[in-house]
């Protein structure tokens, strides 16, 4: 074991799947030399050469289409892509080639590529800097979409990702890159030393995707949550003292649809929590399989709690965000309506 | 600057439209033989000068002449007729079956047969094309199996590609033919990528990344070829310059004044410029830049400037933007009259064998429609539902398996 | 008033706006001299120079941006996509500047582009060709997102859009050019020709965007459609015979939540219905604002019909398709649960 | 074929990294004057070594030498040194208040500022600059106030842009500066479309499109360039090649064996390399450029070769992956410098009053930041929360509507 921020995590899941698999290449743009904006790839080119790790050309469509080809030859490439407001350039390459190689080639081709990149907001970041754009890849069939919120998670999923033969899309809360950050910017900032999701094996180790966790039970309400929002619902549920139990989907596809539908059949109530603009966003799926699955034990409406239906706006990423205290209104409407 | 004009804009126009008489005066086609042959491991920069020449090894005659001329047995040269007429066959009996409501679809790549015949049997086993619909000839070339293509074509219960995909939209690994989809441009960075695996992993399997010359203007091609001259990757960009992107010229793609050749320069890349419809001169520039590639020299660009004689598929009437005659007046010939004149020439095939060749050639056809039909054409036959539901991941999840229950299967 | 099939009435469209207003401009891949796969525009440029109606270079991309260049510079163009599949290519453009340039630039610049293009299936387009993308645009905040399902709306929605300050994105189901096609593949197929909303308008005239047009009246249950599943839901209820109330939202964003609300207080229940693929689909975000916002109504839960979550395969695309039979035990479904 | 090599991936390198020497040897730097200046409106086929050259005026003694030579008034050249000036002063400082918290991002351009200096002056006011995060010089070229930029970067009150936006992703439209984003490439095509839309009306406008070196690799910078060359647009695309894009070098942007400039060829435009450090040369090539557009010639590329002195921006060290004296052993110059010299040796300004400009620029900036200040620094003040949830749409729909009631505004 050994405490790691989540970036190291992220870092260390790279370095053994370097070290175990010829196949596993990692590229991006600033990822080989430099090590990445973010330092995800720190080391990683001095430690396994430049023809592991290395530059690419800012061309997002060029870096998924070169990673597909490498896919199909054979390898298991782990591109980045510096933020994830930088991966729609990429949009068709992920929907209309990646997602959809091996079923119409009728399996003779297939893409086992991760696409790592930092989502989300709350850096003062701006608009082009602090999207989350899950929805438009969770629709896409073919596609899984992976999401982590601590450090064991985020290492346990990129390995579990980088494993599997389909094409994963990985988003990494670049909030949570060193500490668990719960929404409330005004406070001192957290580290991830001294937490337990922090504690991170050595070496070698899966979170299956499709599992989700349960980031705190509870008994009255269901709050689904994923990433950077899994710590800013539990903010909220300390708060306001409601016994709510926070679900981490960890993979909203594939989903873990039993946890969901157990949970909420236990609590009767649900708060759908995301960072993504409300509108078309991934709740309104998570708030239909609920409503579709649970009608009958419902006791409230489902709620969403979402970014407002603006782009990310730099001056007031605290009132776009959905803190805490949004996530608490909600919980309280939810627990008054019954 | 005062009296200055007021800025215009400028539509291009092709030289003809239907009403006007069919030209192609406005191309200079150079004679066979005249273009310089580099040594294809020099220096890109010394190869500035080829793309906007015009590679031909074939002349009136039917001559090889030049240092073009590609050493190819007669043996190799009657594979390469043999690849075209069978297309040419294949293309004519299928057209008809669309026709005939036996499909949904169809595309013939008429008057352009040479350039995936003479490609798939210069390059080896090993190496991996990226193609358009409009090469099908690679896997005639390859011998792929007809009746797997006529399956496909009639999506039916013995398709390869279990009714998933769109006819022709094949895929065949076995045959260096990676799969097809409707997007165009999106595979040729996969190529690339493709490439990029295989030198990484020290093999010797180089890519062949097939565009229509419309296609070049999609960012995917720019991002191919960066990609290419960067990591100088084992790749021969072919674009097939066919004049028409459906009903739209080449001029629409942006080289009214340049040729497509002419792009590999700002990458740094050989660009040859080459006669389609001329079989050797195909071999010979693919030869050459297959030596290329597969002595770390990285990427060449070839445009093969060729006709599309057909229609552009099955929903397309050509005569609606383009004079009905202008097929006729392609000034570059018929690939496989080309090439059969001269193997003629070369004492190595005679119209005897030309036509026992056409009359099996139209016989190993017909037999494969016939047992695609037997199988069922479209709409009577099908693979299983369930095959809807495989192939979408490695392993279905819940909603798949949900999905397929609630259909009944 | 004459009568049109869809196509015509697109057509007409943007004829009647051409001549009106010199600010518009009509392009796109083949779209110019040979008037369009599907010949919407044919006859433009004969009709108004090829300075106002123009083919391109095939590239999606490329088509966006100059449009949205343009639309800065003062013009309102009408730029074609040629299949809905292939937008994806423009997804970049359409997200990360048509949709932004107006916020990000605190109103100096905006995008007054109406971006057309052919969606979904039933026409053996296979995989690329049969798609409707309407989700991933409805969750960008910015877009505005139109699907007629008649001619009398196609065209007085097309004049709207055009005529709108904000990037609309115009959908056309093209099972609908030539027929009010109800999903009944097996049966004779209809034509327009003696539909009531075939009935075209001469000259110009505006349907408003963002008011749902509700397409039958009924009092059991609601279903929620647009574009060529408005047909098909009336033809599942002629097949069930119950009594359902069938709102054409004709455009997505923005959304007559209104006419939602009212009609589903009053049904008690909804049904809505897609072609596009279901999961994070669309009908995500209707079923949840139903759910939030009638469920002290609702006697069932809200159920979802939509495209399996596939690709569009061509040989199965009658069962892919979600047809009357699927749409109509639905409604059965819904209708029992009470 | 049995012995050849295995394939090998190539991946490339700079020369230098840190705790190398810093070094430019592999450059080939011509002298100034040496490259013919053919006649603006001529052909672009008939211009194809351009790219390989470089446009250099001012010689080492700060002499304007050969075709290239550019009549500008000693009055628009001490505009230019202002400008560049007061781009250095306004980076300086607001670089320093970045780091004093009072913003959350900057980005300066030193070393690069003659290229939008000279362009801002040579270009007309109804043209339009699609501009880079690179050319703030632009603005400060064409006066924009001080003030206003300030209150941007601090997201203050009186942001112009209403709090919306990262610090310097300014839109001035009355100074012809086009909506700025942080997404690379995408208004490349904008650019293009405007020049296109005033082509169309018969108007004057051109517009200039500036893409950094690294950002060529993007899809965009191939789709703006084939609109451009298929429709003739009046547009001039600016490559300012700094070098770097953040950690990466020129190369891994394609051009380890050509030149951003030889991308022209391809496109069938003329392809301008030009000394950006020197801002005669600047000036020249974009009037030459503007020549040819203005006369519905079309467009232009021209690669400035410049140096990016300081790190990417304020969240960047470039010491993590070059030698820290590389800007130093630059070849170029520095680009305030020589005009400077220039100027001073035409009698046109000494050292006294370079004193008097550095000592008013310094005061302007020191005013406009208090000023700034003064409304209020990053989170200390902002724009009504209102603005929030403006501009989304011309007008807002009822998602908007209530969600600002649910913000409380
Ligand atoms: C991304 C994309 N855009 C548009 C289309 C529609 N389309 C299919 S083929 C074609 C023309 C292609 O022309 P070209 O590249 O010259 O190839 P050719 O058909 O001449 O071989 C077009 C526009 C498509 N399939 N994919
Ligand atoms: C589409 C996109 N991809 C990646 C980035 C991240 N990024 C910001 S600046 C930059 C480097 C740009 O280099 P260059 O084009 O050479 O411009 P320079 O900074 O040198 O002026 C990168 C990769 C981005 N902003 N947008
Ligand atoms: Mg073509
Ligand atoms: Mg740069």
């Amino acid at each position: 074991m050994a405490e790691l921020n989540m970036i190291r995590a992220i870092n260390d899941a790279l370095d053994v799947m370097l070290a175990r698999d010829p196949a596993v290449l990692v590229f991006g743009e600033d990822v080989g030399y430099f090590g990445g904006v973010f330092r995800a790839t720190d080391g990683l080119q001095a430690h396994h050469g430049a023809k592991r790790c290395f530059d690419t050309p800012i061309s997002e469509g060029g870096i998924i289409a070169a990673a597909i080809g490498m896919g199909a030859q054979g390898l298991r490439p782990v591109p980045e892509i510096q933020f994830a407001d930088y991966i729609l350039p990429a949009y068709d390459q992920l929907v209309s080639e990646a997602a959809r190689l091996r079923y119409r080639s009728g399996g003779e081709f297939w893409a086992p590529i991760t696409v790592r990149s930092p989502y989300g907001g709350g850096i003062f970041g701006g608009q082009t800097h602090s999207q989350s754009p899950e929805a438009i890849f969770a629709h896409v069939t073919g596609l899984k979409t992976v999401i982590p919120s601590t450090p064991y998670d985020a290492k346990g999923l990129l390995i579990a990702a980088i494993e599997c033969d389909d094409p994963v899309i990985f988003l990494e809360p670049k909030r949570l890159y060193n500490g668990p950050f719960d929404g409330r910017h005004e406070r001192e900032l957290a580290t991830w030393t001294g937490h337990a999701d922090a504690e991170v094996p050595v070496g070698h180790y899966r979170v299956p995707l499709g599992e989700a966790r349960i980031a705190r039970e509870g008994e009255h309400v269901t709050i689904l949550a994923y990433g950077t929002m899994v710590h800013v619902a539990l903010a909220a549920v300390e708060d306001t003292g409601i016994d709510a139990e926070v679900i981490d989907l960890r993979s909203i596809v594939p989903l873990d649809i039993e946890a969901i539908v157990r949970s909420v059949s236990k609590t009767g109530r649900c708060v759908v929590v995301h960072e993504a603009s409300r509108f078309g966003g991934f709740g309104g799926e998570l708030s239909s399989l609920v409503q579709e699955r649970c009608f009958y034990h419902l006791e409230a409406p489902v709620e969403r709690v979402a970014g407002w239906d603006t782009p990310y706006p730099h001056a007031f990423e605290w009132d776009y965000f959905p803190g805490p205290a949004r996530i608490g209104a909600a919980l309280c409407r939810v627990m008054e309506n019954s | 600057m005062a009296n200055r004009p007021p800025l215009d804009l400028h539509i291009p126009e092709p030289p003809a439209r239907p009403g006007d008489a069919a030209t192609f005066d406005h191309l200079d086609i150079p004679g066979a033989g005249l273009v310089r042959r580099p040594d294809p491991l020099g220096n890109a920069a010394d190869m500035r000068d080829l793309p906007f020449e015009l590679i031909r090894v074939l002349d009136e005659d039917g001559q090889a002449v030049g240092p073009w001329k590609p050493e190819l047995s007669p043996d190799l040269m009657r594979k390469g007729l043999r690849a075209m007429l069978r297309t040419r066959a294949f293309d004519d009996r299928l057209f008809r079956a669309h026709r005939q409501g036996k499909t949904s679809f169809y595309m013939k790549s008429t008057g352009e047969e040479a350039i995936p015949a003479a490609q798939a049997l210069v390059l080896e086993s090993g190496d991996m094309c990226f193609p358009t619909y409009r090469v099908m000839g690679w896997l005639h070339a390859r011998d792929y199996p007809l009746v797997d293509m006529v399956n496909q074509i009639f999506s039916n219960a013995d398709d390869p590609l279990r009714g998933r995909q769109l006819p022709i939209l094949f895929s065949a690994r076995d045959y260096g033919f990676y799969s097809l989809s409707g997007n165009l441009g999106t595979r040729l960075g996969h190529a690339v990528g493709w490439a990029m695996a295989s030198a990484y992993r020290g093999q010797d399997g180089i890519a062949l990344a097939y565009s229509g010359e419309g296609t070049t203007a999609e960012g995917d091609f720019h991002e191919a070829l960066t990609f290419a001259a960067v990591y100088r990757a084992p790749v021969i960009f072919a674009v097939t310059n066919n004049q028409w992107a459906i009903s739209s010229f080449a001029g629409l793609a942006g080289t009214e004044n340049t040729t497509f050749a002419g792009r590999a320069i700002g990458y740094g890349l050989p660009g040859l410029r080459v006669d389609g419809n001329d079989f050797l001169a195909v071999a010979a520039a693919t030869q050459w830049a297959a030596e290329r590639a597969r002595a770390n020299k990285g990427a060449t660009l070839i445009e093969f400037f060729t006709y599309r004689v057909a229609g552009h598929s099955t929903s397309d009437d050509p005569t609606r933007y383009r004079p009905r005659e202008e097929g006729e007046s392609w000034p570059l010939g018929d690939p496989v009259e080309r090439l059969r004149q001269h193997l003629v020439r070369l004492g190595e095939w005679d119209a005897r064998l030309h036509e026992a060749l056409l009359a099996e050639l139209d016989a190993e056809v017909r037999a494969a429609v016939r047992a695609g039909e037997a199988v069922g054409t479209l709409g009577r036959s099908k693979p299983p539902l369930a095959e809807m539901f495989e192939g979408v991941f490695a392993e279905p999840d819940w909603r798949l398996l949900e999905q397929r229950r609630e259909a009944g299967v």
